[in-house]
Parts: C-alpha cells; structure tokens; sequence
C-alpha cells in the first residue's frame, strides 16, 4: 500500500534547496539581504508563526486541522495584555497574567478536542467555531475601552531585545520547537500523533487512547497559539483582538509546503520550520527586492508554485496519489 | 481430570452477531499449554471474529471466556495484551509511518525500560525489538520505516509484535496467527513453521489457514468452522484434506482439471516482452504468451514479478526493452492503453487497488468496461445492475446484493466481483493476476480459478503470479522462474514433464 | 435621558428603527462610530441596532438585510467595508421604504442624486486634504530634506488612496527636497504595519527620515518597530484618526517627539452626523432631493493636528463628548456643528500628478 | 442525540432539517424571517455561497481542495464589470468560459505535477489576488452600461427568491445529476474514495482532475455573477471577497466529506443556507455586536455537530 500511495518528499532536501535558491537571488537583487540585521529582522518576524506551526504541525500530522490559531491568539493576548502593565487599568498579576492568558489558549484547544474527538465533528468546521468563539472572547474583553498599551518598557522591548546576538522571541520560538521535537520524538504523545494519522482504525484497534491522543493535540496546540498570541500582543505593544490576522495563512501553508500532508502521518516539526521559512523568507524578500505591492501576491504565489512543483516534480509515478 | 495447570483458553457458549448475521455461533473451545490449533472454514465462516474476541477487540455478546483459568472479560485490545493473548491480524495492522522497532514497541506498552517518565527510551526501544527479531529469526533492520518493508517482511514484524505478550509468572501466553501464510511464499512459510515450533515450547498457538496441508503439517488440532459454529474438532493425525473439506462444505468440490494447451504453432502471441527492464526492479525479460496459455510468474517475493506484471500493464515505464501487444510494438504505453488493448489486471493488494470500496458490486463492475451500459454520457443504471446481476449470479457472489458496498463483502467475494469487472471485457486478449487466491478459501478459489480457465478457452492470454508453487503447477502452461529480477529457468508444463516442486524452490533462490 | 425629544407631526419613533453598520468592532475609530450612533438614538428616543460587518462586504450587505426583515423601517448609517457595498444596500434600504446615509465608501458614480431619496447622502473627510496634512507636517519636521515611506492601507480603499494622493501632491507641489522611497500597503493592519516597517528598516536603515501611515493603527505598528531598531527617536511620523494611544504619544513626547502630524475627526461624529441627516430625511425635515448636491456627497472638515495645536483637540474625547457634540448636532444641523462642518462636495477630486 | 446518530438516514436529512428547525427558532422570535421578505434576503445571502460551496463540494469529493474558487469568483466578478458594458451577453459567456479555463488549469497542473492541491491552489490564490487588483487597477468597477443585463438576475425573483439562488439551486441539481447518471460523475467519486483503484481500473484520472477543477472554476464564475448582480459593482476586497470560508464550511454542513469520496449537492444547497443564515439569525435573535463573534463560533459547532455525517466506522479528520 505504501509503495503506491504517495511517497511524500524523501526528507526535506527539496525545501532546504528551494530556500537556498531563494536566498541567492534575494541577496543578488539586495545584498542588505543577507546582513545580520536583516536575519535578526527575519527570526523576529518568524518567531511567532514558528510557536503557532508546532502545534499546528502536531494537529496535522494527526490528520487534523487546527483553524482556530487567530482566534486563540487573539483571545489569550486581549486577556494577558489587560492582566499586564497596561494603559486601561492598574491591574498587573505579573506572572499569572501568563498562566491565565495560556489557560485561556488551553480551555479554546480543549474545547476543539472535545468537540472533535467526542462528537466526531470534522476538526475543520470546529475550528472554524472556536476561531470566532476565541475571536468573540477577544472582542468581548476589548469591549468599548481604548486599545490597550504595554505601560512596562521592560515587557515591551523583550522581544526584540538580543541575547546571543538574535531576538528574544526567537529563543521563546526555539524553545517551543525544541520541546515540540522532543515530545513529538520522545513522548507516548507524540508517537502517538503519527500513529493515528497514519491509520485511526488500526490505533483504535491496538487500543490506543485516540481520543485521548487527539484531545491532547488540540489542547497543545491552543496553549502554543494562546503563547504565541501573547508574544505577537509583546511585539506590537499594544493589545488587539485581530493580533493573530494573517497567522492561519503562514502556518498551515508552511506546513504543508513541507510535506506534512494534511491527511496525516507524515512530516514533522523541523521541516515545518523550514516551510514557516520558506514563506518569511520569501515575504521578506519581495519587499527587499522592491517587487511592486500590486504583485507581491501574485509573485509570491508563482514562487509557491515553482518551489512546490519542483519539489514534488522527482517524485511523479504512474500511481502517485496526489490530494 | 484434576490437572494443576489449568487450560490457556476455555471458551463456553461463545457467540457474537452483527445485526442478523450470527458471525460466532454458540461456540467452546478447549487450548492446552503448549498446543497448536489449526482453525479453518469457508470464507465468513467466523474465524477472525472469533478471534477478535480473544484479542478484546469484538465482545462477545453471550458467552464466557477464561485465559489461564482466570475469567477474561476483556475490555480493550490491551487487556487482552496484558492477558497474554498477542494477535497478527488477518488485515495488516502496523504504522506504515513509524519504524519496525517502535511498531513493536507501541504494542508493547507497559514494557517498563521502553521508557522513562514518559520519555522514550530508543536505545531500549530498539535493542529490545532486535532482540524479538532475532528471537523469531528475523533479520530485519528496527530502524527501518514499516512503509519502506515488503509485505512478508510487514507480516514478519507482526509476527514479532505478537510474540512480545509476556503474561505473568504461570501463565503462559496465547499467539493467534490469523491468515499469515497467505501473503508468504514457499521458503517463507518454513521460516514460519519453525517459528511456530519454537512458540509451541512456551506458548499455545491458534493458526488460522486455508491451505489445509498447511494446517495438517504444523498443527496438533484442528477445529473447522461453519456459519459461525464449530463443526470439527479434531486431532490431526490421520485427518486427510477431504475429511476437512466435508466439514466445512455441503459438498466436497469437484477438482477440475484443465487439459494443458500445446504451444502454439503460429499464432501470434497476445503478449510478448522483449529485454524488458525497470532499473533496481528486474533486468532483460524476455517472454510470450500466447492466447489460450498460462503463464506463470514463480519467484521469491522481491523477486521483480510484481513490478514485471504492473509494467506490462502500464503502471509503470520500463527504462529499457520493447513490449509487443497482439503483435504489434507499443510506445508510451499507459494503463489507460493497455485496457483499450484487451489488457486486464488483477492487482495483488486487492482492498487498496482493485477495487473501490465505497462502490456497490453494480458500479465496481460498470468501473472499466462499461460501454454496454452507457447512453451518450449518462449511465444506464439498469443496464449496469443487469449485468452486475448477471457476473453475480455467473460468480455466486455471497450475499447476492449488487447494490451492498464492496467493502462489506468477505474477501472471496470482493475478488469474485474484481474479475468480474475485468471479464466483463467484450474483447480480453489477456488477464494477467498477481495472487489471485489471496486469502480465498478452497471453495472460492476453485470457482476463482474455474474462471481464469473459462478465460484461457476463450482466447485470453493470462499472466498469473500464484500464491504457491502447487498452484502454478495446477494452472500453467508455462512456468517462469524469476530470481532478483532475471528469468533463471522456463518451464513448458503442456509437454508433459514432471516437474518437482523442489527443483523449482531450488531455481528461486 | 435627554428632556422628550419633540419629533415632527406624524413620526412615530415606534415605527422606526436606527441602525449604525460598523466594519468591525475591535478598531477604536468604529468603537468610536457605535459610541456616537447610541448618542444620538438616546438623544432622538429611536432604539438602535448595531451591525457589525467582522471585516466582511457579505456579513454586513446580509445583517443590514437581517434588520430590514424585522419590519420596522430603518434610518441608517453604513460604514461601508467596500465601496461596492453601498449599491445593494441602498437598494434594500429602498425596498424596506427606509432611509440611509453612507459614510467614506461608495463607488464614484454611485450618486445619491441619482438614486433618489433614501439614498440621502454620502458623507466623509476628504482623504486628499488628510494625506496633505501628513506631508506637510512631515516634511516642514524634516526641514523639506529627506526620505521618506508612506504605509498606504487597503490597495483597492478610495480612502487610502485618496490619502496617499494628498500626501504625494503636496511632497510633489511644495517639497522638491523630500524623497518619497517606498510605498507598502499595509492593510489597515497594525501587525503588517510593523512588519513591513521592519523590512524597510533593514532595505533602507537610517536613510529613513520620515514615516507616513494611512490611519493611526498602521503608524502604531511602524513606530514599534523602529523603536525596536532603536531608531524612534531619528524618524519623524505622521499620519491620520488621533488614536488615544497617537495622542498619548504625543503628549508624552514618545521617541523625542516623534509624531509630527496627524488629523482629527472622530467616529462619533460620523457616525451621529449620518444618523441624524436621515433621520431628518425620515421625518420629513428635509427633502433630499431639494438639498444642493453639496449635502448629498459632502466632506466635512478635518483638521490637521500638530504637537502645537493638538491640546485644543482635548475637549472631544471628555467622557459624555458624544452626547455634547449629538446636542450640538441637532441645535445646529448635520452641516454646521464645530469641530466638523461641511466644507464642499465630493466626489473627490484627485490632484493632477 | 446517540439516537438521531444511530438513525441511520440522519446525515441524509439533517441539512435541510437543521436549517428549517433554525428558521423556524429565528421566526418565533421574530416571525417576519418566516414571511417572503426573511427568504429572500436568506436565500440571497446563500447564492454566491451556495455557488462557491458546490464547485467546492466537487473538488472535495475527489479528494483534493479549492483554495482558489472564491478568489475566482472575485475576479470573475471583476473582468463581468469591466466587460458586460461593452460586451453584453458576450461578455459573461466571455468570463465564464475563461474561469472555466482557469479552474481547468488547475486541475491540469495537480494532476501532472502531482502536488498537493492545498499548496498548489493557494498559489493560484495570490495569482489570482494580484490579477483582480490589477485589472481592476485597485478601483470599484461600477456597472453603468447593461446594468440590468446583469443585475435582473438579483433583483429578479421566483417565489420570493432572487433568481441568483435558483442558478445555484440548478447548478447543484446538475452537479447532482453529473455525479449520480453519467460516466465522469462516477469516476470522480471513485477517484475520491480509492484513487490508486480508480487509476488500476483505467480510470482517466488526469482528466478527471482537470474536469473537476474546471467545474470548480466554472461555478465560482457563476459566484462572481451573483457578486455583480447583487453589487451592481465588483472590487477586489469587496462583496464576494471572503467566500473561501464560508464556501468550505457549506459544503461540509451540506455532508460532504472532507476527505473525499462523499458528496450529496442537493444537500449543500441546506449547508449553504445554514451558513448564510447563522449570521443572520444571531443579528435577528438580538445579540449585541460585540457578542456576535462568539455566538457565531458556538452556533457553527452547534450546527455541524447536528449535521455531521457519521458513518460507522468513518474516519472522522
Ligand atoms: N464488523 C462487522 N459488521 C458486520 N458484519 C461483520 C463484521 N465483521 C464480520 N462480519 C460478518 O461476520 C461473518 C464472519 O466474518 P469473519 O471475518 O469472522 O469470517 P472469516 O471466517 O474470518 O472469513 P475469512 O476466511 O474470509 O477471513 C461474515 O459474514 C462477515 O460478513
Ligand atoms: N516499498 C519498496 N521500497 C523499496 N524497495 C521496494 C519496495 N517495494 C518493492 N521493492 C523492491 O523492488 C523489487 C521488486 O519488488 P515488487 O514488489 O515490485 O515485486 P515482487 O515482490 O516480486 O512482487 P510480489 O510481491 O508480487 O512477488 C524488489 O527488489 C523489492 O525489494
Ligand atoms: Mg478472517
Ligand atoms: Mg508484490
């Protein structure tokens, strides 16, 4: 059955190239890409997609989709800036502003998982729920206030400021995806989350906990949204429930582009980062290279195309299932 | 008796429905330490749910069960696990994505050392599934992605799997091997029963088979099923394979036997290869069938003859060679060519290739030759259904519902609704089948196979990968031996000569 | 509540109903909208219902429709999300036998003299004179020398870019020593603003000397990026809505003075000058049709606000300012209350470039 | 709730049931949504979703995605407003015929690169983005000329329904009758349910592809006249432009399986009402705006926990 259904890339070589080559024609068009500053600028800016793509990528490789992450964001970062120095009101908890704001992040996966795994509802349209439910709990506690500033310097300046010469936030991302590697290489977890993406029937049948397994990869993946929600409200300053505007389109596609097929099974932590790079880098890149806005999209649309064809292009067979 | 050590299993009045099929019967089974059991019957007959109760995967709906004199009223597969009962899977069950090793480990538990605070521990993940590898004489990398595995080896690590129950002190365990000869080959199966011997000496052994000398060979009883009920038990000894044939039918089948065709004398043939190669996969194949003969493909697996089968019939591109159909040379050739041509294939992994599951039997038929049944673009769904009827009738397909989901169907039945689909051709120049018997009990086999010659005197041209050496002997013309992807010998059986199957085995490998 | 409004002979405030559409309800400037829409339905004793669009042309053109089912007859104010919402809204309006104002969008040749009563105006501050207002206060801080960036908002918004051609025009007319570098549309997203900000940063450096956003939520986004670079306090800003947070960091003199410009009006006062146009047309107070073209597609004045002038400004964001400025509305009429009279009519004219 | 599970044709009724038992909730609170003028403005609302949604449903069954048809639709809606005026008929049989094209690209580059079409057709997406802007050069394109040619099919009705939903009504019929009665319906299903057999069993299935991209690409064209006909005027992020969603949602609470191989179009017409109508009936129930999200949000799981199809032993993803 393997040898027929689609053999997805062999390792993420194909990725690692497309970028190369990206990076050689980015730095040829500007050589200000390839400065420091400018990777500084780039980790900067991926380190928030890179929290939301670990979970994401679990949830994928389970077969899932997880559409919630604006909504999650967007709920956990109103509630962690209004419990956090800010210009609304006085009300600081320190530390539980954190627990608080992640719990929130947990209580929204939990919901997903249970509603998927125990109603057998498909995980996209559940998602797709708890995206505005998050949404709405984003723009409930918003209210008619003004918009809500980060009053402590110390807060605000963390994420940008280096340690080791690269971005705070990016050392947050490379924590969560060292923890995602590990517990996606070294835990029952996320064994576990392989094993049901590849055949349901046969975990269930094996007497795997697939509900469990399922509940818990939503629930990880709410926490990392709500921790990421926190991380992009850090970056800009200020609170806002549309924080996480955008997310959904970087993480799932870069996801994807690195193989980790959405019908489960297959791909892994580290090459979603390579996929949340590929698109960083390539936004990035367009912009440095001056392509006119008019035609970013379109350009960054043919990029795709050209990357992922090249990629899949070895790779063709006769019975090659493509989905 | 008063023996101390009480049975491995004792089943009493064990019975399971689905919905109005009574899939387990009212049945009691008795297991001694130590003792292998042969369990055999038609296609449906109840073996695997039978079995799938023991494994806590199906539940009884009457009856007890006690596993080593404890009552066992298991209520997830790891119960059963815990219990001692390991289990290989008529259908396969192993992550195609995960290795051999963790494949075996996940079955495994609560093994303690396999991890550590809910760590993975894969230096003992990995020596541990060696260790069971080569326990059963397996050599087989743990590292090795499942998906990347040929069948038989798949089947050698679900074999593994199953042999790591460790039941507590006393106790001893239960190994169910449901059907796992049925995708081996000849020198496969020895390993196999020798494994099994050595099992006998720390466990009990159910063996599922419905290759009877099989089941006569290694097993110490065997109980035959019918509708879900026990029909037989008995000891082996003396037991011939028409005694079992009567157990598990109304009435014995009638051996048919073909008359071999000559070789031809100037036809042309239906098919013919010439220095055909796919690199890594076979090398120079040179062959011909012409209509009204078999050919058949014999080898070890790996041996090229899958992959042969499916460039013959456009699967694949060959890198070197030329193919003739009917004759004459052909270029970019396609699937979609080949069955314009008169090409049919039977493909070995039947649920995955043959046919489409969610399909009722009508439109599994309708799928390729269908041009009977249309009017302009649009089906003709009486048309369809008549001729489904029709092939099911001819077939006897069981139960008789053109319109039932494929899937819903014993496997005997679904292979009988895939040929149907290729026979339904108005012009077949050649059929060609990689393991048609696959999993078919004797009953449907020879109905399979009473087909495949219906064919042959029609002028088809057939291409046939057989499960067993026997079974190439039975149905050929023409034997082909492949060894790593090279032709080692040919055969021509319709001279007459009598061919040993050892000289063959020995020409394989 | 206000003393009993005295409504006209034969209006019944039972048979009616205000509706403000808001494109969403997270942006200050709607907030602001809703703020002053319930203002001037206490102020007139009609009961309100607010729409919200969640940033979607389909959810706003479908829970206006929703309200219109309820029967009672609507006087209404759209912010539309895309100018091509306002012909079938205005359309269901009509059917509904309601009236509606529409505030900045509305395709060009969609003309309420056209369209007839309900349709009863179209209302906004010129973009042109916003984007002008930024330039010049930009580049007089640059001393008329420098580079500058320009985050325009959403590519296909007549607001952005009737903005963004104020600002060119008057770099081009009046400045010949400002460099214009990039332009990067940044979607009205606070989040795109930083990020884009962030790559021009890296492209440029410190050439940047000047930063000019389309709305305040974009140049929030930018000035923390170029605080994140360190470079806040080199870079002059300007751009348009005197968001609370723009004003605050023009009172605390964030990154040495960083802001230079920005403009004032306030949703609220839209919104309130919307409503209370139709619901004068819903009352038979004025008939659309015998109003001057200059009442049916009208700008209303913006001003342009500097760290000098910003303290006068103070006033309009008093807690209880809506219903000040709603007071003020109905003694003087929709086209005559300070800060915000009518000063022409649209449709805009872009500058000849 | 296990008891209308276990009832075996439930997933078959569901949709259409669902939306009827929440029109009838809405109209005891507000009986006007049960009168002419509540089902036109639903069925209104539904018809570019509706539209979006099939050619989304057919796309699904055979086992892959159309992350492209709303922005189709988008541009579709465009190239109608800048050509209707001069072009007449000529010019919507001119966008849908070149939609069609496009949609058929899609499907013609899946099935020869063998790319995963969630990657592929997002890159479409951005394609097609950059197109709508540039040709529209970022402008409202208002109809003046031959308004009515294309607005009748809006302001038109037929039983109280805009005809704009009677042309998705039809097209679902149709997309029906091509999966139940002909030759390509049946092998796009196979293709869906088991693509390795259909390929075994001869099926064309590149063609296939290509076909069912095009009918996607087709149907999203149809949306884009919807678009225009209820707009009068088409942009790049205006009506129309946030279809994606909603058109994936539709299908999947009109039954159609996200993993392919299931699809009933009569039943997405339901979905596609439903969609529409939760918006709707939450503005119509009273709820504040600032609520509206997360009711939104928990009436979508409500819904589609209701109209899920359950198959035993389906593997829900
Ligand atoms: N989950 C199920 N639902 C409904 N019927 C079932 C189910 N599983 C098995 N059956 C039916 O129960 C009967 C016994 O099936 P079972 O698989 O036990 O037969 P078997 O003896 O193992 O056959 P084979 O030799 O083909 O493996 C068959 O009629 C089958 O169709
Ligand atoms: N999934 C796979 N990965 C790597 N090599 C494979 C794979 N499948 C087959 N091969 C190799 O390809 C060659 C031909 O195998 P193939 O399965 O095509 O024919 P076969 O095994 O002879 O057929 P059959 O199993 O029907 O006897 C063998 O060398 C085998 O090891
Ligand atoms: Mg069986
Ligand atoms: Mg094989």
């Amino acid at each position: 059955m393997q040898s027929i259904l689609s053999r997805s890339i062999k390792g993420p070589i194909g990725l690692i190239v497309s970028i190369l080559v990206l990076i050689v024609i980015f730095s040829i068009l500007n050589p200000r890409f390839g400065s420091i500053e400018n990777l500084q600028n780039v980790l900067y800016q991926a380190s928030v997609p890179l929290i939301v793509v670990v979970g994401a990528t679990l949830v994928i490789q389970m077969g899932s989709i997880d559409l919630s992450v604006e909504g999650v964001m967007g709920a956990s970062g109103m509630a962690w800036i209004l419990l956090s120095p800010n210009t609304r009101h006085a009300l600081d908890l320190g530390p539980w502003a954190w627990v608080i704001a992640i719990g929130l992040g947990l209580g929204l996966g939990l919901l997903s998982g249970l509603v998927h795994a125990k109603l057998k509802v498909p995980s996209f349209v559940v998602t797709l729920g708890t995206w505005y439910v998050g949404l709405g709990i984003a723009i409930l506690l918003y209210g008619n206030g003004m918009l809500p500033s980060l009053t402590s310097e110390a807060l605000a300046r963390w994420p940008s400021r280096l340690s080791l010469g690269l971005p705070n936030s990016f050392w947050l991302a490379a924590v969560v995806i060292l923890g995602g590697i590990l517990a996606s290489n070294y835990t029952g977890f996320g064994r576990g989350v392989l094993a049901v993406g590849n055949n349901e029937t046969i975990a269930r049948g094996g007497g795997m906990a697939v509900d469990r397994i399922k509940i818990a990869a939503f629930t990880v993946a709410g926490c990392l949204s709500g921790l990421a929600g926190i991380l992009a409200t850090m970056q800009l300053g200020s609170g806002s429930p549309d924080i996480g505007f955008g997310q959904l389109f970087t993480v799932i596609p870069a996801a994807v582009i690195a193989g980790t097929a959405l019908g489960g099974g297959e791909g892994g932590v580290l090459r979603s980062i390579l996929g949340v790079f590929l698109l960083i880098i390539l936004n990035n890149g367009l912009v440095l290279a001056g392509v006119d806005p008019d035609f970013q999209s379109g350009v960054f649309g043919a990029i795709l195309i050209v990357a992922i064809v090249a990629v899949a292009w070895p790779t063709r067979g006769a019975l090659k299932v493509a989905k | 008796m008063t023996s101390a050590i009480p049975p491995v299993l004792k089943l009493t009045n064990v019975s399971r429905s689905f919905g109005k099929v009574k899939a387990v019967n009212n049945v009691s089974l008795t297991i001694a330490r130590g003792e292998v059991i042969g369990l055999t019957g038609e296609n449906g007959a109840g073996k695997s749910t039978l079995l799938k109760i023991l494994a806590g995967i199906e539940r009884p709906d009457e009856g007890t069960m006690e596993i080593n004199g404890k009552p066992a009223n298991f209520r997830s597969p790891n119960d059963a696990f815990r219990a001692g009962v390991g289990v290989v899977h008529q259908e396969q069950s192993l992550f195609t994505n995960l290795s051999v090793a963790e494949n075996i480990a996940l079955q495994n538990q609560d093994r303690s050392g396999l991890s550590r605070f809910g760590i993975r521990n894969w230096g003992e993940i990995n020596r541990n599934a060696s260790a069971v590898l080569d326990k059963i004489g397996v050599k087989l990398s743990p590292r090795a992605r499942v998906g990347d595995l040929s069948f038989v080896d798949r089947q050698m690590v679900e074999i593994a799997r199953a042999v790591c129950v460790e039941p507590g002190k006393d106790a001893t365990p239960l190994i169910i091997l449901d059907e796992p000869t049925a995708v081996l080959e000849q020198a496969e199966v020895e390993v196999l029963e020798r494994e099994i011997r050595k099992l006998r000496r720390f466990a009990s052994v159910i063996f599922v088979s419905h290759r009877l000398d099989e089941v006569l060979r290694i097993c110490d009883r065997v109980v035959v099923m019918r509708h879900g009920s026990l029909t037989s038990d008995r000891s082996t000894e003396g037991v011939t394979k028409q005694d079992l044939f009567k157990a598990m039918v109304d009435d014995a089948p009638v051996a048919v036997t073909r008359a071999r065709a000559a070789t031809p004398a100037q036809s042309t043939p239906a098919i013919e290869a010439r220095g055909l190669t796919v690199n890594g996969k076979f090398r120079d194949i040179s062959f011909a069938v012409h209509p009204g003969r078999i050919t058949a493909l014999v080898g070890t697996n790996g041996s090229g003859r899958g992959a042969l089968m499916r460039t013959l019939f456009g699967a694949g591109k060959p890198d070197a060679g030329t193919l003739l159909v009917n004759g004459q040379e052909v270029s970019n050739w396609s699937i979609r060519k080949a069955v314009a041509a008169g090409l049919a294939y039977v493909p070995a992994e039947r649920k995955v290739e043959g046919m489409i599951g969610g399909y009722s039997g009508t439109r599994n038929i309708a799928m390729v030759h269908r041009q009977t049944a249309m009017v302009g673009p649009l089906l003709h769904p009486g048309r369809m259904a008549r001729t489904a009827q029709t092939w099911f009738d001819r077939l006897d397909v069981n139960p008789n519902d053109i319109t039932q989901p494929l899937d819903q169907f014993s496997g005997g039945n679904q292979q009988k609704v895939v040929l149907a689909k290729w026979l339904n051709s108005p012009d077949l120049r050649v059929l060609m089948l990689d393991h048609p018997l696959r999993g078919l009990d004797v009953g449907v086999s020879q109905a399979v196979n009473a087909q495949i010659r219906e064919a042959c005197k029609n002028g088809t041209a057939v291409v046939l990968i057989p499960d067993t050496i026997e079974e190439a002997l039975d149905m050929a013309d023409e034997i082909l031996v492949l060894r790593d992807g090279q032709i080692s010998a040919r055969h021509d059986l319709s001279s007459g000569s009598d061919l040993a199957i050892k000289e063959i085995v020995a020409e394989m490998i | 509540a206000l003393a009993e409004f005295a409504h006209p002979e034969g209006f019944n405030p039972d048979e009616w109903v205000m509706v403000a559409s808001v494109i969403n309800t997270t942006n200050p400037y709607m907030i602001s909208n809703i703020e002053g829409a319930e203002a001037v339905s206490k102020a007139l004793g009609i009961k309100l219902e607010i729409v919200n669009s969640n940033n979607s042309s389909q959810t706003s053109i479908s829970n206006i429709l929703a309200i219109l089912a309820s029967g009672k007859k609507p006087i209404m104010f759209v912010n539309t999300v895309a100018s091509s919402d306002a012909p079938p809204i205005v359309d269901a309006v009509g059917r509904a036998r309601g009236y509606v104002s529409i505030w900045w969008n509305k395709p060009d040749e969609f003309k309420p003299q056209n369209v007839g009563d309900h349709f009863v105006a179209f209302q906004k501050h010129p973009g042109v004179e916003s984007g002008r207002c930024g330039a010049q206060a930009l580049a007089d801080a640059l001393g008329g020398e420098g580079s500058v960036v320009m985050l325009p908002g959403v590519q296909d918004s007549t607001t952005s870019q009737t903005r963004v051609a104020g600002f060119r025009a008057e770099i081009a007319e009046n400045y010949p020593g400002i460099k214009i570098l990039e332009e990067r549309p940044s979607n009205w997203d606070p989040q795109l603003g930083a990020r884009n900000a962030q790559d021009l940063i890296v492209k440029y450096g410190d050439e940047i000397k000047g930063v000019w956003a389309a709305d305040d939520g974009m140049q929030i986004g930018a000035m923390q990026a170029f605080e994140n670079a360190g470079l806040l306090d080199k870079v002059k800003f300007s751009s348009d809505g005197l968001y609370p947070k723009t004003l605050e960091d023009i009172i605390s003199g964030r990154g040495g003075n960083a802001i230079v410009g920005e403009t004032f009006h306030r949703g609220y006062m839209a919104s309130a000058i919307g409503l209370y146009t139709t619901y004068l047309a819903a009352s038979g107070q004025i008939t659309p049709s015998e109003l001057p073209d200059e009442k049916r597609e009208s700008l209303f004045k913006l001003s342009c606000v500097t760290p000098q002038n910003y303290e006068q400004y103070l006033q309009y964001d008093e807690p209880g300012a809506a219903d000040a400025f709603v007071a003020r509305l109905v003694e003087a009429g929709p086209w005559d209350t300070q800060p915000v009279p009518l000063v022409g009519a649209g449709p805009e004219v872009l500058p000849n470039m | 709730m296990k008891a209308f599970r276990q009832f075996a044709a439930w997933h078959t009724i569901a949709p259409p049931l669902v939306f009827f038992a929440m029109l009838l909730v809405v109209g005891i609170f507000n009986p006007n949504y049960l009168g002419p003028f509540g089902i036109s403005i639903v069925a209104a609302t539904a018809a570019p979703i509706l539209l979006v949604a099939v050619g989304q449903a057919m796309v699904l069954n055979i086992g892959s995605i159309d992350l492209s048809n709303a922005a189709i639709s988008m541009l579709g809606a465009i190239l109608l407003a800048l050509w209707v005026p001069q072009l007449g008929v000529a010019g919507i049989l001119g966008v849908l015929v070149l939609m069609t094209l496009v949609g058929a690209l899609n499907g013609f580059v899946l099935a020869h690169t063998q790319v995963p079409s969630f990657a592929l057709t997002l890159g479409t997406l951005g394609i097609l983005q950059t197109a709508a802007l540039v040709i529209s050069d970022s402008q409202t394109i208002y109809l003046t000329q031959n308004r009515e040619l294309v607005t009748a099919f809006y302001n038109t009705s037929l039983a109280f329904v805009p005809l704009t939903f009677w042309i998705g009504v039809l097209v679902a019929v149709a997309y029906w009758v091509l999966l139940r009665f002909t030759v390509v319906g049946q092998n796009m299903t196979a293709v869906g349910k088991n693509e390795s057999g259909a390929i075994l069993s001869a099926v064309p299935h590149r063609r296939i592809k290509t076909i069912t991209f095009a009918v996607s690409g087709f149907t999203g064209a149809v949306a884009g006249l919807c678009i225009v006909a209820q707009g009068g005027s088409a942009s790049a992020s205006g009506l129309g432009s946030n279809l994606l969603l909603p058109g994936i949602a539709a299908a999947l609470v009109g039954g159609t399986s996200i993993s392919g191989g299931l699809t009933n179009p009569l039943n997405v017409i339901f979905g596609a009402l439903t969609v529409a109508f939760v918006p709707i009936a939450i503005q119509a129930l009273g709820f504040s705006a600032q609520a509206q999200s997360l009711v939104y949000g928990i009436f979508i799981i409500l819904v589609v926990a209701l109209t899920t199809t359950r198959t035993r032993g389906l593997v829900i993803k």
